[in-house]
């Protein structure tokens, strides 16, 4: 089976700056794969050379196993939504969606039938009359989607389109994608910063910084599993604790943090005894206690806590400087006893520590 | 979709504007000298659409001729001098022997003139003075001198309008002066333009066309002026007088010129001889109010202009000479003394 | 400028690729019919003028010679500076100081009022200004004419209010003509000094007020300040069409001095008939508002930085 | 209004605001009363009536108006449509055509009709028509017609582009529009209201229009302007005042209608941001 789109070696200099540099990777068909990065990373700019708004300075973009680098957006067989969406402002609903099908010559009647199909999809039956200034930006959004998808594109990029709704209603147009991707099939190419966005609907997800693929993975390996320390600062929250190597098996090395702690962690790659790097610790995936657990432990004097509805924060302060953010649910966890300025044990769950080399 | 026929319908006139002319005729007049009447007269009767465009002097019609509508008049109506200037500059076109059947209606006096003898390019129009008229409420003095342009008493200065016409302010200063038109002598060109300069500080404004409404309405007590133009702002009202001074006056003639390269060369020659005829040309003289230079035309005339005052002029009064064309260097020293002037 | 949300991008990869099939049809028009002249003409500035109008196809610098020297009236004195045409310069440079510095004083309260107005009433005040703009040049020129002869309906008025015992006499002066200009241009003063006004911010009014400063302070040396650049850019707008202006000086100033642009009129269509220096007096005409405009681009160039 | 103490407001501009209007109205409306005076002369006041628009239409002048205004109206309408494509193509390639080398030689190339003082503008009009041979006449009147009323179209189409989204070229073509189709279906339709008010600046321009006319017109062709100029040399008369009051009402029209489509594009454009 061919990919929906593969990249290889893609690279996109404006002037004298750098975009992207060297970029590989395949997108499965009927994937729903995310690029997630901060803002000016890059991804933008790949969403925009797979649509064909933007040339490759190097490397090359097939579609389904078709190099399409020469085609003009208007030749290629994909469809974006917009962050601002674009819906062109003299055209209703309706027209909107339509324009694709009036564009590829269709007849009036099969852009008729289409253009139903689309509307019942996005369920915006009341509305196709209107002009896009007359509707709510979440139904903008899904006039958009169903602009986009009535020509039936094999690939639908997204710009990051729920940017500009408020928490509530992208939070529904998250599982209202989904749906959509799912029902249709269609693969779902989607941009975005947020990383809850792109851990809650992703099947993959890619990693981009400073116009670099950091890593390419399901979304409980980009956030178990980070590969470097730019992933796991970027992907949730996390402590991040310089370590040397003591001992290495494989992939697994016992470390000693600067206070001379000892930590066994996974390791992002191969390490030699006395290499530097960080360990990662969730917080989630600690805990405190006051009397000694087995397995790896850190001791450390509680310092503040913070309530936050469903879980309590708290910090830990470890010797020297060191200070490790612990978070704990409310619900299995009754953190009453615990006061500022006790000595406490901080456990650590299997396979939580990360050690990563940069 | 009519937005796009209307474009149609206005390309095509444009190109009807611009297409070879059947039927027209091209007419550089100078301004309200001819009664509308007359060209709707003829218009009709010949079966050609007439245009009129205007100009206020004699010099600014031969500029304009010269920056390039040359070739787009038939006829032009210059006055005695600029005739001459106009032949010597090759911008008129010869009238053959009998191209004109009336020709034998023009009076003697008129037909062998100095400016164009034998009258080969050219026909009379109209003849008349050019002097000055002074408001009578504003000032009731001596009005027969010359010095009321050149140096007028104190309660008219700062009122007087002067035509913006270079050949008959330059002879009228000369004949205040005494001294000959087109005078080589240095010091003789140099008293005229210190007499223009310092007359200059008198006057309120130039303009030929302004010439009759400043003295109706009263913007201006003085005003040079030619006599019929004069007599019509009387007409309307006005209470002046038409002065013919002891220095003399201008005098000219103004006739209807085949231009070169004429577009409707056959319907100029119609319109010349439409001209000639006595009764289209008396109705012009009823117009205008000055003189035609047509045998025959006495019938159909006002009887008020044989009387009137403007076209009488005075016992007693200077000579009246037509405006001289200068050679040219003196003719150089002449530009430069009126750029002076109006600058 | 750049509105919009998102990419806030304006560059379309779509129409870039055709810019120069865009952007020619403009280039060759304007460029062909309008630079090519101006070139032309610069050409004809060093001609020789023909006897009686018209010019000869030799090299010749006496068009600016007779614009700057006086060889006397036979042309064989030794030259001296010419102040006739440089005071018809000086002349036009002064009217059109005049016309400007009279809408800045009625234009500059106007725009301050109207940038003041609730933002509804603006737009409605705006357009009562520029209305009259779109009126026909030459139909406000002979209105203003008609309106302030010796025996108009202003003095008329004014007579017959006892405001006054003879006509005041306005038209054929200097000042009528500044009038004119100043009624042809005045809506160019008013809108860039009120967009200037609006951007405004009226919080350092109020903190310079709450700084002691009076009202008259606060304007002088705050308000006019931060609105300079729209003061320049409506000074600009008004005083260099002023400078060449026709209609005003010949319908209003009675055409018995010339300004720059009657000067320039007479080469060509009126008595004087000569075209090198005609072409020369408009060069001249076109470095003096190139110069004011290279001032100008400099100026807003320095408050923009 | 009630103001204790109001920082912004300086007392005597509002007095000076109505001044300026009352200057620019005055005039105007002095001539529109007398244009309906009955009466031969322009100083009396000889009661109401109709008699100098009928004049206009059917007096000696009737004719020489009615050309005028049939030249000066076809010019105008033809001007106006030609640098408005000029205008908006410029305008794309201009605001849309990215950065490229000679953008700003470009702008000044654009503005320079309205740069160059009016005047000399007909003076290198004149001297290039007759140097080349050009007979002046109707054609060489629209010629220099479009080429200043380019920058006047440009102005209001480049700046309503200027506020445009590209991302609407780029959905459309992503849409499967080709070039042609994304002008014609989408940029055309929002840049409208810029095209509209560019297109009516330019007429009003042209029509507007009297030096550079009369400097190149060619014999017999009168605009409204000329012909109104060469009637007012001699003296105002009562049915210029007519005629005047006519194109004044005109042009009154035609600015209230392009206020109120600048108005609706303004609304639109404001709801979709």
């Amino acid at each position: 089976m061919t990919n929906a789109v593969s990249l290889h070696g893609v690279r996109k200099d404006f002037g004298k700056l750098t975009a992207l540099s060297d970029v590989t990777l395949e997108i499965e068909d009927n994937e729903f794969f995310t690029l997630l990065g901060p803002s000016g990373c890059g991804k933008t700019t790949l969403l925009r050379m797979i649509a064909g708004f933007e040339n490759t300075t190097a490397g090359t973009i097939h579609l389904f196993g078709d190099e399409i680098e020469h085609l003009p957006p208007n030749k290629r067989p994909v469809n974006t939504v917009f962050q601002n969406y674009a819906l062109f402002p003299h055209m209703n609903v309706v027209e909107n969606i339509g324009f694709s099908l009036r564009m590829l010559g269709w007849t009036a009647a099969k852009i008729q039938a289409r253009v139903d199909e689309m509307v019942e999809m996005v369920q915006l039956g009341a509305f196709v009359h209107r002009k896009p200034s007359q509707i709510s930006g979440g139904q903008q959004q899904r006039v958009a989607l169903a602009r986009a998808m009535a020509p039936r594109p094999k690939v639908l990029l997204l710009d990051e389109p729920l940017s500009a709704l408020d928490l509530k209603l992208r939070q529904e147009m998250r599982a209202e994608l989904k749906r959509l991707q799912r029902e249709t099939g269609i693969t779902f190419i989607f941009v975005t910063h947020d990383q809850e966005e792109a851990l809650s609907m992703s099947d993959r997800i890619a990693v981009i910084s400073d116009g670099k693929l950091q890593q390419i993975g399901t979304p409980f390996e980009i956030y178990e599993h980070p590969n470097n320390r730019f992933i796991a600062n970027f992907i949730g929250e996390t402590n991040m604790l310089t370590a040397t190597v003591n001992a290495v098996d494989g992939l697994h090395v016992a470390c000693h943090l600067a206070g001379g702690e000892r930590l066994n962690a996974l390791a992002n790659c191969q390490n030699l005894v006395g290499a530097n790097g960080v360990i990662s610790l969730r917080p989630e995936r600690l805990s405190v206690s006051k009397t000694a657990p087995t397995g790896d432990i850190l001791k450390g004097v509680l310092g503040e806590r913070v309530y936050l509805g469903t879980d309590t924060q708290f910090i830990v302060k470890l010797s020297g400087e060191l200070k490790l953010k612990v978070r704990m649910q409310n619900s299995i966890f009754q953190g009453a006893e615990f006061k500022t300025g006790d000595p406490v044990f901080v456990t650590i769950a299997d396979d939580a520590a990360r050690f990563l080399v940069d | 979709m009519i937005s796009k026929a209307f474009i149609g319908a206005a390309a095509l006139a444009l190109v009807a504007n611009t297409a070879a002319a059947e039927g027209k005729l091209s007419v550089y007049h100078w301004f309200e000298y001819i009664p509308a009447e007359l060209v709707e007269k003829f218009s009709k009767e010949y079966d050609v659409k007439v245009t009129i465009d205007t100009f206020d002097s004699n010099e600014s019609m031969l500029a304009s001729l010269k920056a390039g509508t040359m070739g787009s008049y038939d006829v032009a109506v210059p006055g005695d001098y600029m005739v001459e200037i106009m032949a010597g500059e090759g911008l008129l076109d010869t009238i053959a022997k009998g191209e004109l059947a009336n020709m034998a209606n023009i009076e003697d006096q008129w037909l062998n003139v100095s400016f164009d003898p034998g009258r080969k390019h050219s026909i009379p129009y109209q003849w008349g003075s050019t002097s000055f008229s002074v408001n009578r409420d504003a000032y009731s003095g001596n009005i027969n001198t010359t010095d009321i342009l050149f140096n007028p008493p104190e309660q008219l200065k700062g009122k007087i309008n002067v035509l913006d016409s270079q050949g008959e302010v330059m002879a009228m200063a000369a004949l205040h002066l005494g001294i000959p038109q087109c005078s080589a002598d240095r010091e003789q060109l140099k008293s005229l333009d210190a007499l223009l300069q310092s007359a200059k500080e008198n006057w309120a404004s130039f303009g030929s066309d302004i010439a009759k409404d400043v003295l109706v309405s009263g913007d201006a007590a003085v005003g040079m002026i030619w006599n019929g133009f004069s007599a019509k702002a009387r007409a309307e009202g006005a209470n002046i007088e038409y002065s013919y001074p002891d220095q003399g006056y201008v005098v000219w003639m103004d006739n209807v010129v085949l231009l070169r390269d004429a577009p409707n060369r056959a319907n100029a020659l119609n319109f010349m001889d439409f001209l000639l005829e006595p009764e289209n040309i008396a109705a012009v003289t009823n117009y205008a109010r000055y003189a035609d230079g047509i045998k025959g035309t006495t019938e159909f005339l006002d009887a008020e202009l044989a009387t009137m005052p403007e076209n009488n002029p005075r016992a007693g009064a200077g000579a009246g000479v037509f405006v001289a064309v200068c050679d040219q260097t003196t003719q150089e020293v002449y530009d430069q003394i009126w750029t002076r002037l109006r600058s | 400028m750049a509105a919009g949300t998102g990419s806030g991008s304006t560059v379309s990869a779509i129409f870039s690729p055709v810019r120069l099939w865009l952007l020619l049809p403009s280039w060759i028009v304007i460029g062909f019919f309008l630079l090519l002249p101006v070139l032309l003409m610069l050409t004809y500035s060093f001609l020789t003028k023909e006897f009686r109008g018209g010019v000869i196809w030799e090299f010749s610098l006496s068009a600016y010679d007779q614009f700057l020297f006086d060889r006397g009236l036979f042309g064989d004195e030794p030259p001296v500076i010419k102040w006739t045409y440089i005071n018809i310069f000086i002349r036009s440079i002064l009217q059109a100081t005049g016309a400007t510095i009279l809408c800045l004083l009625i234009g500059f309260p106007t725009a301050y009022f109207i940038a003041t107005r609730p933002m509804q009433s603006r737009t409605m005040w705006l357009f009562l200004i520029t209305i009259p703009y779109w009126v026909n040049l030459l139909i406000r020129t002979v209105s203003m004419k008609f309106l302030i002869r010796d025996t108009g309906p202003l003095n008329e008025l004014f007579l017959n209010i006892g405001l006054i015992d003879a006509p005041l006499h306005v038209i054929n002066t200097n000042f009528a003509v500044q009038l004119g200009l100043f009624y042809s241009y005045l809506p160019f003063m008013v809108l860039p000094i009120y967009a200037s006004v609006e951007r405004y911010n009226f919080a350092f009014s109020e903190v310079a007020s709450d700084l002691y400063a009076s009202k008259i302070t606060i304007l002088w040396s705050i308000i006019l300040p931060v609105v300079k650049p729209g003061i320049i850019a409506g000074s600009i707008l008004v005083f260099v069409p002023s400078l060449g202006a026709f209609l005003a000086p010949d319908l209003l100033g009675g055409a018995k001095t010339f300004m720059i642009g009657s000067l320039i009129e007479d080469q060509f269509k009126g008595n004087a008939g000569n075209w090198p220096f005609g072409a020369a007096a408009s060069m001249i005409l076109l470095s003096l508002v190139l110069v004011v405009l290279m001032f100008y681009a400099r100026a807003q160039e320095r408050d923009q930085t | 209004m009630n103001r204790t103490f109001d920082i912004t407001h300086y007392r005597g501009f509002f007095g000076v605001t109505c001044l300026c209007l009352v200057i620019l109205y005055g005039p105007l409306i002095i001539v529109m009363v007398y244009s309906f005076n009955d009466s031969l002369s322009i100083t009396n006041w000889g009661g109401v009536s109709l008699r100098w628009y009928v004049d206009i239409f059917t007096g000696l002048e009737s004719a020489k108006f009615k050309a005028a205004a049939w030249n000066s109206f076809t010019i105008a309408i033809m001007a106006a449509i030609v640098s408005t494509i000029i205008a908006t193509a410029a305008s794309i390639g201009m605001i849309r055509g990215g950065n490229f080398k000679g953008k700003f030689v470009s702008f000044a190339l654009i503005s320079l009709p309205i740069m160059v003082p009016e005047i000399v503008t007909a003076v290198a009009t004149l001297i290039f028509f007759s140097t080349i041979g050009f007979k002046l006449g109707t054609l060489s009147i629209l010629v220099a017609h479009i080429v200043f009323c380019i920058p006047f179209a440009y102005l209001p189409i480049s700046a309503r582009l200027q506020g445009i989204d590209a991302s609407y070229e780029e959905a459309a073509q992503d849409l499967f529009a080709n070039r042609w189709m994304t002008f014609r279906y989408v940029l055309m339709p929002i840049m409208w209201p810029g095209i509209l008010a560019g297109f009516l600046l330019a007429f009003i321009i042209s029509l507007d229009d009297f030096i550079i006319t009369n400097f190149i017109k060619g014999a017999g062709i009168e605009t409204l302007p000329t012909a109104i100029f060469g009637s007012v040399k001699q003296g105002i008369k009562p049915n210029i005042m007519a005629l005047s009051t006519l194109l004044l009402l005109f042009s009154i029209a035609l600015v209230t209608l392009s206020y109120f489509i600048g108005k609706r594009g303004e609304v639109t454009q404001k709801l979709q941001q």
